[in-house]
């Protein structure tokens, strides 16, 4: 076991399968000569050239559709797009093409690409560089989805992504970037796809999360742990195909649920875990699953604002106080 | 408009001018071999009469979604189909029966597509609007207009990468030149050098919507000097004169690996789809179409040169129409995708917790 | 009153608004010389000229944000996306530009547009063209998203939307353009945003349409009417803002609801409404919140696979049958 | 890199050229009025200690958010804000300090925006890259590569439709001429004849990439050529030449009603943004940016020309260090906005089950 950040999770699973795979190359504004906006593509350049590692002129729908052309005829793209927001020039080339090239054409020609491209808020970046819209790509057949919380789970869920035929939209998160964990030495484990994971077991409540939501609750539920409520976390990690069979179970057995999302709440990825969870565990659901999301505004700039209009450590843990209370169950 | 069509200088190249790799007279027809002249009019009439039933299914409500027909640009499509090898990449937009036809695929399967069949190329999936063959290496028809350029511009990226020598040709009409894809995707492949054929089937309209209504350049094949793209305009009504400036652009584009822009001039005969009774033509434009019918031209043209005469011309009427027929029956019998297929192509790589809902279904089986 | 179609009421109200007021005007693809690819804007050139109906290139992009720049100059502009697929392309326009210029700046400028689009599956279009992607928008804050069902109500709403200083995304259907109601003589009806309305009083279970979906469930309550079970319709008419109390306050009546959508279920509209109903009538739910929608695939071309794929009256109907069945009341 | 600026002619355009409306001598200089030339001169110095008092604010993490500052570019912003009737609008990149400061936003509101206060000029909901002033008609400030040009194109369609006599300027970088919305607004302006200058400032880079490795054609004021759109490139280190140029292509803009597209040459002093160290850069393209700081050289020439003596040089530099200290005292004093505030501006028509839900707010108030 190492201790590395997600940042370099990324890099190191990302250098080593270009290693393997002569066909995996990279493609994005600045992941050459400056070595990536967030530094995930540092020294490739150097490293693999410029056939292998290829900048790219502003233009997202041009250079993702050209990745897309590109699996077409067997490579594997890794397309790095700066941040999420800017995936919305590119939206038609991922959603009406990536996405429905093996479809539509009756499964004649796979599309295996990565998009990899972080979310995320509380930097201050203002309405249009702050949003959480994985949501866009979560709801469209075709696509696969994932979202890591983890250095371990970055690498191991890059891998599957990279060795995966269909086109994956891999959302990173600018808060995670720096943050540590172990991984184990020589790892070459594959995540599987479509799998949601109790990262945290626990009995009292279910609280669901993914990217750095994830990470998030399981602050809440150690913080929690101390008053003696005993919270069950699940990492959601892939958003489609959505793993509503291990969300279910947990709330089976704990009652309740709370979700945090740091995207908008009405419509946001936390409405349909509500909704699934409803539908799957009516009868053991002693309490309304609560959702702790963004408000509902163009994101502020001015940090009072931003601050206030994000989830937090402390929203989480007041929607959990209030619906232990409405299970009627002692708190504390 | 026809004007444009002659601005450079005085007109747009036809068959007979300069020639590469290819041999031939002044003149052009005299030199050609009689052969591959009855092979282009066939292959025209067959688009022709393949169009036609196509639009008599429609009407019958054997094929539906929308439809979009080659009717008046079969020189086009056939000189273009002609300058291919076979190993070369084609991406088309959504009006691309003939180009399937013209790339090898039989006209049963595109029949049987376009009649949403399990025999069609594309399975059924796909309609008229997405045929698709790997083996022939037609990697579609695209509906999105200009969604075809950036996959075209990464397809001839993959051959580079791999030091392959096809070219991809990339067709298009001529109102995709104003949308934000062409932009991208033109400077990628300039910069890039990637070795692909951007082909603008210029037939003076959008759906209703002239050229010079909608490109502030409307000599398209100019607009490639924002990327510093060599671009030439030729005569979409003559066979051969397309032929010969594609292959010429084609090989270019193998030997000095870069792109290249094509323009070629035609005329849409009928509306813009199936559905269209193109009421917005004024009555000179619908003369001037009807009056630049590339098949009926090529046909005096080969009548006039000695090279068809009038037993030919029935052996190739009959045979296409037996063809069309053939196809269309074959269609007819094709079976229906089976419900149970629903879920088939959703992904390459089989993935756990991938929803199989159908509508009357809870989300958890019971 | 007057029975006219759905398209002869969009028609009649943009051109009597054009009238009414000189800043508003038309822009779009083939919507002057070719009259619209759905006609709606049949004859207005000719009565309007080309000041007032502009016809675009194909340029979603360029001519979607041309009316939000011009509409932060005072004018008010109707765009016609041809259909709501097309939108991909002008997304960012839409959702980083018309969506965030008031609240980024300050509120210093408002974005008084209009963008009309045509939703609805059912037409063989195949893939890229039967999507049902009105979620995107109604995720926004900023936006305003409006989706009538009837003649009266796109006549009152379209008023609406152009007389509103918000950008206003306002679905239409295809299915639903030559659908016939009736509208009031004169009218001159403002909808309010924001508002769903109970179109059809039941007392057995609740079910939520919107678009075309809200005009079969008016149909599935008529007929299971004479098997003697009570529907209450509920037609959500604005996805953004969302009026959950209408919904609620419908279930918290009769126990139990179904969502129609024509949308992929996994993070479709109907997650939002069934994760709204859990939490607003979590006391009163008798039986889990069932959704009907699409299956989870590219749309396909063939007939066959297109019909099973969409929701029908039929699906509906069982969804109706099951629920009352858990909810373990007698049927019929 | 500097090879690239020479291509028109020999050179770009540089003060002393043609000019229009106004009345010069060859020199240049010499024939200006001098209090104009302090008064550009002031102006420059501001933008640069402007930019270097954000830089240390960012660093002492009173500002956030991405900063991009002008700091080399202080010649292009003052010239082309000077074009400027107070009438016209202006669109801009997130590189717009300068550009709010020279269209007349006292240093104050800008600086307090940075802050993210409710005296800055966006009520503190921008910050640096989103600047913005109906009063003075810079309407934003966007951060989004390319999304103010359709915006621009918008505003100038609104001008023409009102019959006004306005023009719109709309600012971007090298880097946006290879984004799709380029091609679209472009197309769309020249196609409705709009009245709107688009200025490319070409400091030779986008990020990391250069204009040779972005852009197919690198000589970036000949792209409009795929609209028939004029282009014009001119020395933007000299602060008349860019005023010339700028002013001659506004006032076209307005009496002939048509897009034209000006580029400008200069250089980034520093990194892409504040965080950035720029370590890509090669030691000759560093030492090439900081031979190039075209404030030094106003100075010399001022100073040569006896325009300015070391008094007046001293008063100019204490009053913009006044001014710059000032600001950032305002800024620091001026109040945070009130979490109250945070739904204010979500819609500007009230409307009903508007979401202000909080956080930790459950869906349903009880
Ligand atoms: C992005 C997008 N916008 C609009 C449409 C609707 N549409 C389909 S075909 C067409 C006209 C295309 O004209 P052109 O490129 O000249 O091709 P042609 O049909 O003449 O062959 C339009 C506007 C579309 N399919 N995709
Ligand atoms: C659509 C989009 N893609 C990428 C980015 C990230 N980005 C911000 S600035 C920039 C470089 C822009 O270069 P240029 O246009 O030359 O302007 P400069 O910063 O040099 O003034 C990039 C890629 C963005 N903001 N928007
Ligand atoms: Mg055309
Ligand atoms: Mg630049």
């Amino acid at each position: 076991m190492s201790v590395i950040t997600y940042r370099q999770a990324l890099r190191e699973t990302i250098r080593a399968e270009m290693h393997r795979d002569e066909n995996v190359f990279l493609i994005g504004e600045e992941i050459g000569v400056f070595e990536g906006s967030y530094k995930i593509t540092e020294g490739l350049l150097k490293e693999f050239g410029e056939r292998r590692v290829r900048d790219t002129p502003i233009a997202e729908e041009g250079f993702v559709g050209a990745a897309v052309g590109a699996a077409m005829l067997g490579l594997r793209p890794v397309v790095e797009l700066m941040t999420i927001n800017f995936s919305l020039i590119a939206i038609d080339q991922i959603i009406n093409h990536a996405a429905k090239i093996y479809g539509m054409f009756g499964g004649q020609n796979s599309v295996p690409m990565v998009i990899r491209t972080p979310g995320g808020g509380g930097q201050q970046l203002g309405a249009t560089h702050s949003q959480n819209i994985e949501l866009f790509y979560s709801f469209i057949p075709g696509l696969k989805v994932l979202a890591p919380s983890t250095p371990a789970e970055a690498a191991s869920m890059m891998r599957a992504a990279i060795r995966d035929d269909d086109p994956v939209l891999f959302l990173e998160n600018l808060g995670l970037y720096n943050s540590k964990g172990e991984v184990p030495e020589e790892d070459d484990t594959v995540a599987e796809i479509g799998r949601a994971a109790v990262t945290r077991e626990g009995s009292d409540i279910t609280l669901i999360g993914y990217s750095r939501m994830a990470t998030v609750a399981t602050r809440v539920a150690e913080s929690l742990a101390e008053d003696g409520i005993s919270v069950e976390v699940v990492d959601l990690r892939s958003l489609r195909p959505l793993d509503r069979e291990t969300i279910v179970a947990s709330v089976r057995k704990t009652g309740c649920a709370v979700v945090a999302e740091d995207d908008w709440l009405t419509y946001g990825i936390g409405a349909e875990i509500a909704a699934s969870i409803q539908e799957g565990a009516f009868d053991f659901l002693d309490a309304p699953v609560r959702r702790v999301a963004m408000a509902e505004v163009p994101m502020p700039y001015a940090k009072p604002l931003e601050t206030a209009a994000l989830p937090s450590v402390d929203s989480i843990t007041t929607a959990i106080h209030e619906t232990l209370a409405a299970v009627g169950r002692r708190v504390g | 408009m026809a004007e444009t069509a002659k601005s450079k200088g005085g007109g747009a190249k036809t068959s007979g001018g300069r020639k590469r790799g290819r041999k031939d007279s002044p003149s052009g027809i005299g030199a050609e071999p009689p052969k591959d002249l009855l092979d282009y009019y066939r292959q025209m009439l067959l688009i022709r009469r393949f169009e036609e039933r196509t639009a008599q299914a429609y009407t019958q409500a054997r094929i539906g979604g929308y439809c979009h027909l080659n009717l008046g640009e079969e020189a086009t499509v056939v000189g273009l189909m002609t300058a291919l090898q076979e190993r070369d990449y084609l991406f088309t937009n959504y009006r691309e029966h003939g180009y399937a036809l013209g790339k090898g695929i039989s006209s049963r399967r595109v029949m049987a597509e376009l009649y949403g069949r399990t025999d069609g190329v594309s399975k059924g999936w796909g309609g008229s609007m997405h045929m698709f063959d790997t083996q022939v290496r037609l990697l579609g028809g695209y509906g999105i207009v200009g969604g075809q350029l950036p996959l075209a511009t990464g397809a001839a990226l993959a051959v580079t990468y791999k030091g392959g020598d096809e070219v991809v040709m990339c067709q298009m009409g001529d109102g995709t030149t104003n949308i934000g894809a062409w932009h991208e995707s033109l400077n990628i492949a300039a910069l890039w050098n990637l070795p692909v054929v951007y082909v603008v089937v210029n037939n003076y309209t959008g759906m209703g919507t002239t050229v010079e209504r909608s490109s502030a350049e409307p000599e398209l094949y100019k607009r490639g000097s924002a990327f510093r793209i060599e671009g030439e305009r030729v005569d979409g009504q003559d066979v051969l004169a397309v032929r010969d400036a594609a292959t010429d652009l084609v090989e270019r584009a193998r030997a000095e690996q870069r792109p290249f822009l094509l323009e070629t001039m035609s005329h849409r005969m009928k509306g813009h789809s199936v559905v269209d009774p193109a009421k917005y033509r004024t009555e000179e434009q619908a003369e001037e179409a009807k009056g630049n019918d590339p098949l009926a031209a090529f046909e005096r043209q080969l009548t006039e040169a000695g090279v068809l005469d009038d037993a030919t011309k029935k052996e190739i009427a009959d045979s296409v129409k037996d063809e069309v027929a053939d196809a269309a029956d074959f269609a007819e019998n094709s079976p229906h995708p089976d419900v149970s297929t629903l879920f088939d192509y959703t992904y390459a790589t089989p993935v756990a917790n991938e929803s199989t809902r159908m509508p009357a279904d809870p989300v958890f089986a019971e």
